[in-house]
């Protein structure tokens, strides 16, 4: 992957999205931390489309920033007021050791081996990836429709209240 | 000047680490769930790379296991800020550290 | 699963600064999420003093005072004061003087009636449509009055003993005008939201309000005979000669806010019949008994009430015998059906509490006086 | 008959991307590498919003709303600034520009600044996609329609932002309202959306475009009801009236805008405008054909009639905001839900059947009348047959009260008059 603007999109993205997934380590409010979680999001769905997964990238804006990233705003509403601070646990410092050392032995690995690369991307359309989707991962595929399904019905039961339940017993 | 796949591989590997840190470090659950979701961009990120990059007979591969972490973490969050919403109803905190009601 | 999600119930004000107050009049809400589970009407920040002041001032000059009451209907409250000095003082008024009073009485109620259906409309969401179409079909009736009193809002008309001037030229030719062109404008209104289905699931089963409640809370005019409580003073008590004419009470069904102003659409149907017939049968003769400018009522006390465009508007004078009242109180409409509000708003959402408010139709100089 | 855009010389204005590419390959030699990336850019921007959607959002969105609501209202609109009031939306801005942009005191003040920022950088992104021509198309990504979805799924975060940061109740009642009707409505968007996808074959918008040019049909004719419950959403998630809950001027005075003035305010004002001209363009090219008028765009300008038809499809926004009330926001909820959300899987499954046996049984082309006429039939039988099942009786509610003659006090309702 050549090229002037490549390489600097790449810097780019690489920036925004490391650095604002710092912000969600750092950040002191949780809903400053959300919004960083948002814009490494975005960052993210800039790889992919670098990479070549158009659709990939869409599926990730509209999936994650849209749904997912709403989802936890509204977690973070129904939280208190009191428990909105995103501060660490006594686990913070052992986790992060923990963490740099994985990320040393990430990066030896990745460094280290010899990867046979193509500079060509593969030709892959959404058509391609459909059809991959229903004839060879068609299982899988079913199996998450169901995990979504059943996803639906946890959260629902999950936060149903009292009085909800009590309506529905009647019928 | 180019990009190659270490570069890609390497912004991944980073941003698992972090998402490890949040993960592992934060007190509210909802911070948790934000660490276990730049985890899994992470390895979306991953994954996209060795499609783009990797010699495969198949690279569609990658992109369509994205396609289904993308669904898993949806569902994950779904029912990961459902119970988050449910333990806070019943607990009155979304504290982590608090969440020890099997400890005797 | 012990209970529903909890929430930290919190009190937001609505007004004194808010689009739908109508004036500077304030609901201190407590909501629970969008739910309001308790409201408190606050008032007082339109409060002039007007009842103190005008035992300060001659009779006649207490009657610009009256048109800043309620200032959407100044002409039903000219006469409510004029008729409670009359009855304090003894004094008759002649067969084209009422007929003067009725007809501007009944035009400002259609006034101001326009002016609730169109505020009640703005307030569901109607995007100021059904207020501006209103709004023109009051703009005639304002005219009206400013050929005939020279002043549209505070007319300043009624006397005692009678009404200010006698009618012009263009009276006569204008009120046919406007009689001709308020059916079709109701029926308009009529199509236009009583058809609509959002404006119907917006108003129909908000801020119910039982007959028992409504006589209980002595509510009176078109919240009255919105909970199917046939009443109506003009019928129960004439004055100014209402038994003449011929027209019905409209009541509506539940009680609803959406009965409350299809009792108003026809409450205008209503009043265009008596307007037409009174203007038929306007007799001659003087218009005004002639009455001293310092009049000295003897002592003794009056109460005069009429049917305002807001339901039962009443004046209660006490009079020692000098040139100012002793006591001057008024009885407005307004306030007495705000005791309501709060059963109505309570349980519902914040939306529906500003339906409700406007389908009270309340005037903010008429509560604080 | 001129053939279709013979001509590729710059000065054809009948396709404005002669032009630019003459532009960009005169930079292309002087200038540095990569500089003409930026340039295309810039070129692209200019093209698209200072031509196109900036007198849009001035002369449509603000001048043209503001006298046709004034004419619906029987009033005469601006009428003051310059020629027929035209200048108006210049004074406007004028006058936003000048005012001071207050910050609450306890607000939080770098989301509030970044929020308009971040309301606004959507907006211009999502015009990269839409075709204004044959080649006049910015960035012709091959999934642009998922594209235009996802960019657009990002506003509402800003208005989240804005509401949130504010620290005014009125300000949070607007932003939960938001987010919660743009979750909802986003389900009936993308579904409805799929039946257009699955009858033209393409997530392409340009695609969308040519199959609309070579079958001599619509999509919106195909699929009335996708048109129709497109155009229920994005008036929803646009906040327009009748479901502009989140900015309910009457009820939350005004939503997550109450603590904004100035500029900050004209920005989301704005762009609010920009968002519904770009939900028009998009409307117009996936269901109304986009830049083609049935051989028309040969002799005129193609982006003209793209331009013409986006601005009457806008004025249908104009037309709902001057008519109808506003509904509850659980009435809206329940509405997505309840109402939309089958009718467009309904409408899916319509679709994708008439797809299958067209393709599978190879039908010839002209079958796509017979299921547009189809399609026509269904959706009215099915939208009154829907409303009818969902409560809609209008009957069912008296339009008129009832009468007596004499004051008798309570008059039960049972009771014949």
């Amino acid at each position: 992957m050549d090229g002037f603007g490549v390489t600097f999109a790449f810097w780019v993205l690489a920036a925004i999205t490391l650095i604002s997934a710092s912000g969600v380590m750092y950040s002191r409010n949780l809903f400053h931390a959300v919004l960083f979680l948002i814009l490494t999001f975005i960052g993210v769905a800039g790889f992919f489309v670098l990479l070549s997964a158009e659709f990939i990238a869409m599926a990730q804006v509209i999936i994650y920033v849209g749904a997912i990233a709403v989802l936890v705003l509204f977690a973070v509403l129904l939280t208190p007021r009191a428990s909105r601070d995103n501060a660490e646990t006594r686990m913070a410092l052992p986790g992060a050791l923990l963490a740099v050392c994985l990320a040393a032995v990430f990066l030896f690995v990745i460094h280290d081996t010899g990867w046979k690369t193509t500079a060509e991307p593969p030709a892959i359309s959404t058509s391609d990836l459909g059809n991959a989707l229903l004839e060879i991962w068609v299982l899988p595929f079913l199996l998450a429709s169901v995990l979504l399904t059943a996803a639906l019905i946890g959260a629902i039961m999950l936060t149903r209240s009292a009085e909800e339940e009590a309506e529905d017993a009647l019928l | 000047m180019s990009v190659g796949i270490e570069h890609f591989l390497t912004v991944g590997a980073l941003l698992f680490c972090i998402g490890l840190i949040v993960a592992l470090g934060k007190r509210n659950a909802v911070g948790v769930l934000m660490g276990v979701e730049l985890m899994l961009n992470a390895v979306n990120l991953t994954l996209i790379t060795f499609s783009r990059f990797a010699v495969s007979p198949r690279p569609v591969t990658g992109q369509a296991f994205t396609v289904f972490i993308i669904t898993v973490a949806a569902a994950e969050a779904a029912v990961a800020l459902a119970l988050a919403v449910a333990v806070y109803r019943n607990r009155d905190t979304v504290d982590v550290d608090q969440m020890n009601l099997l400890r005797s | 699963m012990t209970g529903a999600i909890k929430s930290e119930p919190f009190v937001i004000n609505i007004g004194p600064q808010h689009p739908s107050t109508h004036g500077v009049f304030r609901i201190r809400a407590t909501v629970d999420g969008e739910k309001v589970i308790d409201a408190e009407m606050v008032m007082g920040y339109l409060h002039r003093s007007m009842e103190k002041l005008a035992e300060e001032r001659t009779y006649t000059q207490n009657i610009p005072f009256t048109d800043r009451t309620d200032y959407l209907s100044s002409m039903s409250n000219n006469l409510g004061y004029c008729l409670a000095v009359e009855k304090l003082a003894g004094i008759e008024v002649p067969a084209r003087g009422n007929a003067i009073r009725v007809i501007m009485a009944e035009l400002q109620r259609l006034a101001s009636h326009c002016m609730a259906i169109g505020a009640f409309a703005n307030d569901t969401g109607a995007w100021q449509t059904p207020v501006m179409w209103a709004f023109r079909e009051r703009e005639k009736i304002l005219d009206i009055f400013e050929v005939t009193s020279g002043a549209r809002l505070t007319c300043n008309y009624m006397r005692i003993g009678g009404v200010a001037f006698d009618l012009r030229t263009p009276f006569e030719p204008m009120v046919r005008q406007v009689l001709a062109d308020l059916p079709p404008f109701i029926d308009e209104m009529e199509n236009l939201l009583s058809g609509n289905e959002i404006f119907i699931s917006r108003t129909r089963g908000i801020g119910v309000l039982s007959p028992e409640m409504a006589t209980n809370a002595s509510l009176s005019g078109p919240m009255l005979r919105g909970s199917g409580i046939a009443w109506d003073l003009r019928k129960a008590d004439p004055y100014c000669g209402y038994e003449q004419y011929d027209f019905a009470i409209p009541i509506g069904y539940r009680g609803d806010s959406y009965d409350r102003f299809i009792v108003r659409l026809e409450e205008m149907r209503q009043s265009v019949k008596i307007v037409r017939q009174a203007l038929d049968g306007l007799p001659t003769g003087p218009f005004r008994t002639e009455v001293p400018l310092a009049l000295r009522p003897p002592s003794g006390e009056a109460y005069a009430r009429i049917e305002s465009p807001r339901g039962e508007l009443g004046y209660y004078l006490v009079s020692d015998g000098g040139p100012s009242p002793f006591r001057f109180h008024i009885r407005p409409p307004s306030f007495i059906n705000l005791s309501a509000l709060k059963e109505m708003t309570v349980g519902g959402t914040v939306a529906d509490a500003i339906v409700v408010l406007g389908s009270v139709d309340l005037v903010v100089g008429e509560i604080d006086r | 008959m001129m053939p279709f855009l013979a001509s590729d010389k710059w000065y054809d204005l009948r396709d404005l991307s002669n032009i630019s590419r003459e532009i960009l390959e005169g930079a292309d030699r002087v200038l540095p590498f990569g500089i003409v990336y930026v340039l295309a850019a810039l070129l692209g921007f200019v093209a698209s919003f200072l031509i196109f959607v900036l007198p849009s959002q001035l002369f449509v969105g603000v001048y043209g709303e503001r006298k046709l609501i004034g004419r619906i209202q029987s009033r005469y609109g601006p009428n003051r600034v310059g020629p027929f009031g035209l200048l108006q939306p210049i004074a406007d801005a004028i006058k936003l520009i000048q005012k001071e942009a207050l910050t609450p005191t306890r607000s939080d003040r770098v989301v509030m600044y970044i929020a308009p920022l971040f309301f606004v950088a959507p907006a211009v992104l999502l015009f990269a996609v839409i075709p204004f021509g044959p080649n006049m198309i910015f960035a012709d990504v091959p999934v642009s329609l998922m594209y235009f979805l996802a960019i657009s799924s990002l506003p509402v975060l800003a208005n989240f932002m804005a509401g949130w940061s504010a620290n005014n109740k009125y300000s949070l009642f607007g932003a939960i309202r938001i987010v919660a009707m743009t979750i909802s409505y986003e389900t009936p968007l993308v579904m409805s959306l799929l039946g257009a996808v699955v009858i033209a074959g393409t997530l392409n918008l340009q695609g969308m475009v040519l199959w609309a040019d070579e079958y001599k049909i619509w999509l919106g004719f195909v699929t009335p009801l996708a048109l129709v419950i497109y155009f229920i959403c994005v008036s929803a998630e646009l906040n327009r009236t009748p479901t502009d809950i989140a900015e309910a001027e009457s009820e939350i005075v005004a939503g997550y805008l109450t603590e904004y003035s100035g500029m900050k305010w004209g920005l989301f004002y704005g762009m609010d405008i920009g968002y519904a001209i770009a939900a028009s363009a998009f409307a117009v090219t996936v269901f109304l054909g986009g830049w083609t008028l049935f051989g028309l765009e040969q002799w005129v300008p193609p982006w003209l009639i793209f331009i013409g038809k986006t601005h009457l499809f806008y004025m249908l926004f104009i037309w709902t905001r001057g008519t109808l009330p506003r509904l509850r926001s659980d009435q809206l909820m329940a509405f997505a839900w309840k109402f939309l959300l089958p009718l467009a899987l309904f409408n899916l499954f319509i679709v994708a059947t008439e797809r299958m046996i067209w393709a599978e049984e190879g039908y010839p082309d002209a079958y796509v009348y017979l299921f547009a006429m189809f399609n026509i039939l269904v959706s009215i039988l099915l939208l009154f047959f829907w409303a009818d099942f969902n409560g809609y009786k209008p009957g069912d509610t008296p339009t008129r009260p009832r009468l007596v003659k004499e004051p008798r006090g309570y008059v039960p309702v049972e009771e014949q008059l």
